[in-house]
């Protein structure tokens, strides 16, 4: 374990030399299908932005592995503080593409009553995938104090922080870090190093040998391991966690993997990515990486990939389909949430929109009372 | 009853928090040990141990940002900012995080915790130990702004903001810390947030203001007194959310009124004060709505009392705008 | 003349900067080879090379700290925050550091440079890519805030503020980058800051605006001429240090005010306008001033078109404030 | 070279085996006797603060040798952005203590024209000594955009940057490395590790192994050195300031010292510093250590060090004689400084605060006009 070699579990071959991840077939199917299944929401996704049914995307190809390797290693109780490249995170255990779609649409199904733009999630059952905000690295010091609450519980579980690349400049990376390092917090740092923080190239986002090397600055191991690998990604959380569990404090994990597209649907990576990148890292595609491991297992066959990707098409297509006659949220979420309690000064602004709404014969205004 | 400075009734507001609720922590630069740089945590880590009130790093992002995920995960932080003109570094966990979780999250996740920290003149701090930030905050949506001015209130409004459900931002006048003493209730009780305080009644001119110029208000208003002017003069105790109808109801009964504080004029909380009069009440007004605050300069340290707004100032536009 | 886009506008006043002064570098976030995620930049690293625009690591605070130690030793930083919804990591930088360095040093060392930034709603961005920061930063003396509404002043008023000895806050209106377009002359020219622009002139009512509110506002104005309303309508254009005897004058030339923008109302810059009138001209009003703005909410996404003032409730305001 | 072994040159019985300095006697004896009037500033400024006549001062009892063996490294068109307690910088480049002491007491004569707290210095001449900021780490980052101006024009100058172990968990620090080494600008970053900020100690601070191997997070050289060794504190910020000159970038220097006091006068440091702490450090005393060395080398006697002490106290005595005689700064100097030219509002707010000052019958509102 150092933060320079690059760990590695599933070979070329598919092989994986004698290590045994302890995982029934059903839970290596699952993690199988789950990447399956990020791949059509982000397929959906995209095709719905294009034909400007929803505002925007965020696609995870190439990322995949990082993403479902990393949910895999956690328990129900644990606490996930996503960034918006982690949904895989949260189909992993459990969150339906509906849920997601409804997010995805800001419709008033959407657990963030439209509010937020696409990719911003928040769910708390079946599993804590924390509120995804825009501003990079905000989540990451967070995530620590979070983790200070279970630690002052005695409770056994852990904190899962994931960021990219570029999050590693932010300042939250800074004190996220170094608390959790001087508290021996139970939080596992996830660092999804795709090479790319937008247009910016890690040769300009840090002069360091790696980023998990930057564990050493505040006292905690660092573990670089390969992102497109599910297996070693698994691997290296679950150690991470087992020994955050047991009081051992935080780990910092680089994923080394490719962002195999655009930053979002906004984005053309054609005039910053060198086309022979995108080439060489097709070769590496997660996915296939892990057919290769399953096939060696006897639990891979096209067939069965296609029963997959045919169901996860099926049911988000389905998602989308509900999410798109789900009704905007009501008026009165611009009001609510703001506080506990509705103040004087927004209930006056919230009636007077409500009257707005309706002197314009807009649906919105109801019959014009502000119903909070 | 106990006769306590404001310093002390924070320090006693904290305890009887503390003993109230296991889940309350507090945490922050030289807090622990030291007891903080003006003694307003001393005890504490000797009564409650270290891992319920604890020094950090020297990071307030790191502070409030942790603050935030503790709030999310059922404890009760109390951090503080050693001084408020250090605030800056956590800006963005405060109004970017802090403040819009509950609405981003559709009401899934909250904050509700309370930052400390002194602010205002009157120690010879110069341009970073001196500033009052509070108009940066009050434009925040989903965030509170208290200021108490008296040791009674400090307690009861610092009590009553660990209770809250949303993310409040304490302010203390430090320049009260020790000026003043007060009687202040043993044990827990509250004084509710967005009300008003009236400090003294008067028919001819409303004096708003808050913190540090209540004092000075209290004594110009008595000069104003002897000349036959009656101050209705009131504490505005919580900003934000500001108790607007309070407000206007006493700008009406005078007709005339003054806003006091010692940030800088331009875009700071007296516009909003003015602005909401100049909405709601302006048929009511017989003169103009004078403000008397802090110059639109950082703040200075050998000439602060030049700075800062004394009873003569605040005089002169009482006479102003009765004289008008 | 060619005729641009506001954004084009704003993409050839760097040019022309960069052409006329080899000390003005630009640089931020995906400022380089992507041309800015609205290509403010597109094609500077082209013409000026890599040491002239360049991309930086993902720290808003590193960007406005390193620009304005730059600004210290002679270079003429023009810095871009990718959206002014992320500026706040820079906070401490521009409000501790950029404003108060000239004050604190006696003069000795200052920080001329200019911060770029889109701002404000309309593009469905949500909490984080639609706010209107303004009146964070007006409440900071030292520093300087720009808002051009169109795409002459874009250029103009960016030239004139890289000209600028102070540090200065360029606030880009996001939503006007690519809706209109207007005649924009060729190679050096400047819009003076702290001036006020007339969009249209009118004795009725005074309509105080500024940024993507000045198109809604002068739509409000045609259809209240239509009523028989005539409105003037000032595009304030620099915020800090504003023209406040121009405010005065074109308050009391109609004695009836409505105030516009997009950020929320509480503490807003809306507030100051509205005192300063109230405390200066309060005599010639013949109606409440009103406030027409974003609601004291955090911004939201499927819903911003009923966020967001719109002519209707500017045309609202107008006929309030006329019919009073 | 490492970020964890100790480096120094001057040992116990101040010899420095075979290790050559390269200086001249009088540059010797001028960082012995900077040493020597950084103490007399302390003991000046303390009394003077207890006597009730300034109101503040940042002691450096313990740290001299860290601040003028790095200043000793220096050329004079080098920049300097120091932290509050580095002025021993100052007085080794020929900075006056009457200038400082103008300082002290904000009057007239301040180089910051009364408006900052004192020990808040603020130089041009003869070095550029930036003005110090209370905020903790803002000017790490500041120094590398002064750098990167250096870069831009090539020219062979560097700058030092210095802060506390309390300033290695500011934003700053995080951005200012990064920064300074994805650029590689001539910067030196001294982390004058003291062991306390204020009242916390560095194992509240930071859980790494140093300070220095920080240095390994932004990918560059990380040196900890005897703080209390001037000669070991000069040489590795030269060779770092040689390397930076040469484009080979920054370097990470944690100078290893203690403060022999409180954090400032202010500050009761027995209510969290275990005295035995104080008597482990008295021993290592950097002045006596230095004293050692000149000793050996014939340099050094008693009635050397009494002349220098007494010439230092008398110098700064009068020095704080004429700054108390100074009058205060004019009123006109709350409004100036704030822009270039003094803006509409401001004169308004200006001529007013004269109207008052002459009404109460104040000398500073003079005849009434505002003079700006
Ligand atoms: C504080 C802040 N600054 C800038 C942005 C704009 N932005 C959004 S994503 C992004 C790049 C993030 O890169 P990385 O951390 O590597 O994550 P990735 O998108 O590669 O998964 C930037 C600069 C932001 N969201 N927040
Ligand atoms: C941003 C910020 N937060 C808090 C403070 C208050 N403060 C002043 S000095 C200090 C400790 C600094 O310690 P260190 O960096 O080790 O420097 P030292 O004083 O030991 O030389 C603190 C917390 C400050 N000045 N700035
Ligand atoms: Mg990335
Ligand atoms: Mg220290």
């Amino acid at each position: 374990m150092t933060p320079q070699t690059l760990e590695s579990v599933i070979q070329p071959d598919g092989g994986i030399d004698g290590y045994d991840p302890q995982m029934s077939e059903a839970e290596l199917l699952h993690c199988y299908r789950t990447m399956l299944r990020v791949r059509a929401f982000d397929d959906v996704s995209l095709k719905l932005q294009r034909a400007g049914r929803i505002g925007f995307s965020i696609p995870n190809r190439g990322v995949e592995a990082t993403q479902v390797g990393a949910a895999a290693a956690l328990e129900k109780t644990d606490w996930i503080f996503p960034s918006y490249r982690d949904f895989g995170m949260a189909l992993y255990h459990g969150i339906s593409p509906l849920a997601m779609m409804h997010n995805m649409y800001g419709n008033a199904a959407d657990t963030t009553k439209g509010r937020q733009m696409p990719v911003h999630f928040s769910f708390t059952e079946p599993i804590k995938f924390f509120s995804i905000s825009s501003p990079i690295g905000t989540h990451i010091i967070q995530a620590v104090g979070c983790a200070y609450a279970i630690q002052q519980r005695k409770e056994p579980h852990v904190v899962l922080s994931s960021f990219g690349d570029g999050g590693t400049s932010s300042t939250g990376f800074h004190s996220g870090l170094n608390f959790a390092a001087v508290w021996k917090s139970p939080v596992v740092f996830l660092c999804q190093n795709n090479q790319w923080a937008i247009s910016c190239p890690s040769s300009q986002q840090t002069a360091s040998e790696s980023y998990a090397i930057k564990a050493k600055a505040y006292g905690m191991p660092g573990v670089k391991v390969d992102g497109n690998d599910l297996l070693a990604v698994r691997r290296s959380v679950r150690e991470a966690a087992a020994r955050a569990r047991k009081g051992g404090g935080p780990t910092l994990i680089e994923a080394y993997t490719f962002r195999m597209g655009g930053h979002s649907t906004s984005d053309d990576p054609s005039r910053y990515v060198p086309k022979e990148l995108f080439q060489e890292w097709e070769k590496k595609d997660p996915v296939l990486r892990f057919e290769r491991f399953l096939k060696k297992k006897k639990l891979w066959s096209e067939s069965v990939r296609d029963t997959y990707a045919a169901e996860a098409f099926e049911e988000i297509n389905a998602a989308a389909k509900q999410a798109e006659a789900t009704p905007h949220p009501g008026l009165e979420t611009i009001f609510s949430d703001v506080y506990a309690d509705v103040p004087q000064h927004l209930r006056r602004q919230g009636q007077a929109a409500f009257d707005l709404a309706r002197r314009k014969g807009d649906a919105a205004g109801g019959d014009g009372a502000f119903p909070l | 009853m106990a006769n306590l400075t404001l310093v002390q009734a924070v320090n006693d507001g904290l305890k009887t928090a503390m003993r109230n609720d296991p889940s309350v922590v507090v945490f922050g630069e030289d807090v622990g040990p030291k007891g903080g740089v003006f003694l307003a945590t001393e005890g504490l880590t000797k009564e409650f141990g270290e891992g319920r009130c604890f020094d950090t790093p020297l990071s307030e992002d790191g502070i409030v940002g942790a603050a935030i995920g503790m709030a999310v995960n059922g404890l009760k932080p109390v951090c503080e900012i050693q001084f408020q003109d250090f605030i800056f570094p956590a800006f963005d966990q405060i109004v970017s995080e802090a403040a819009k979780l509950r609405y981003r999250s559709g009401g899934q996740y909250t904050a509700p915790m309370v930052i400390r920290t002194p602010y205002g003149g009157g120690i010879r701090g110069g341009l970073y130990h001196s500033q009052s930030g509070e108009a940066y905050f009050c434009h925040t949506p989903g965030l509170k702004v208290v200021i108490p001015s008296t040791p009674y209130d400090a307690k009861g409004l610092l009590i009553a903001s660990i209770d809250d459900p949303d993310p409040v931002l304490f302010l203390e006048p430090k320049a009260l810390y020790r000026t003043l003493k007060g009687e202040v209730p043993e044990g827990k009780y509250k004084v509710d947030l967005s009300t008003l305080r009236t400090v003294r009644e008067g028919r001819n001119v409303t004096v708003f203001c808050y913190g540090a110029m209540v004092p000075v208000c209290q004594k110009a208003a008595d000069q104003a007194a002897e000349k036959g002017i009656e101050c209705l003069v009131v504490d505005l105790r919580t900003l934000l959310p500001l108790d607007e109808e309070g407000v206007l109801e006493a700008a009406k009964q005078t007709g005339r009124v003054v806003i006091v504080h010692e940030a800088p004029r331009f875009c700071g909380f007296g516009g909003e004060i003015s602005a909401l009069i100049a909405e709601n009440a302006i048929e009511y007004m017989e003169s103009p709505i004078a403000r008397v605050t802090g110059f639109d300069t950082p703040f200075p340290n050998t000439l602060e009392h030049h700075y800062m707004p004394d009873d003569r100032r605040v005089l002169d536009a009482i006479e102003h705008v009765w004289s008008y």
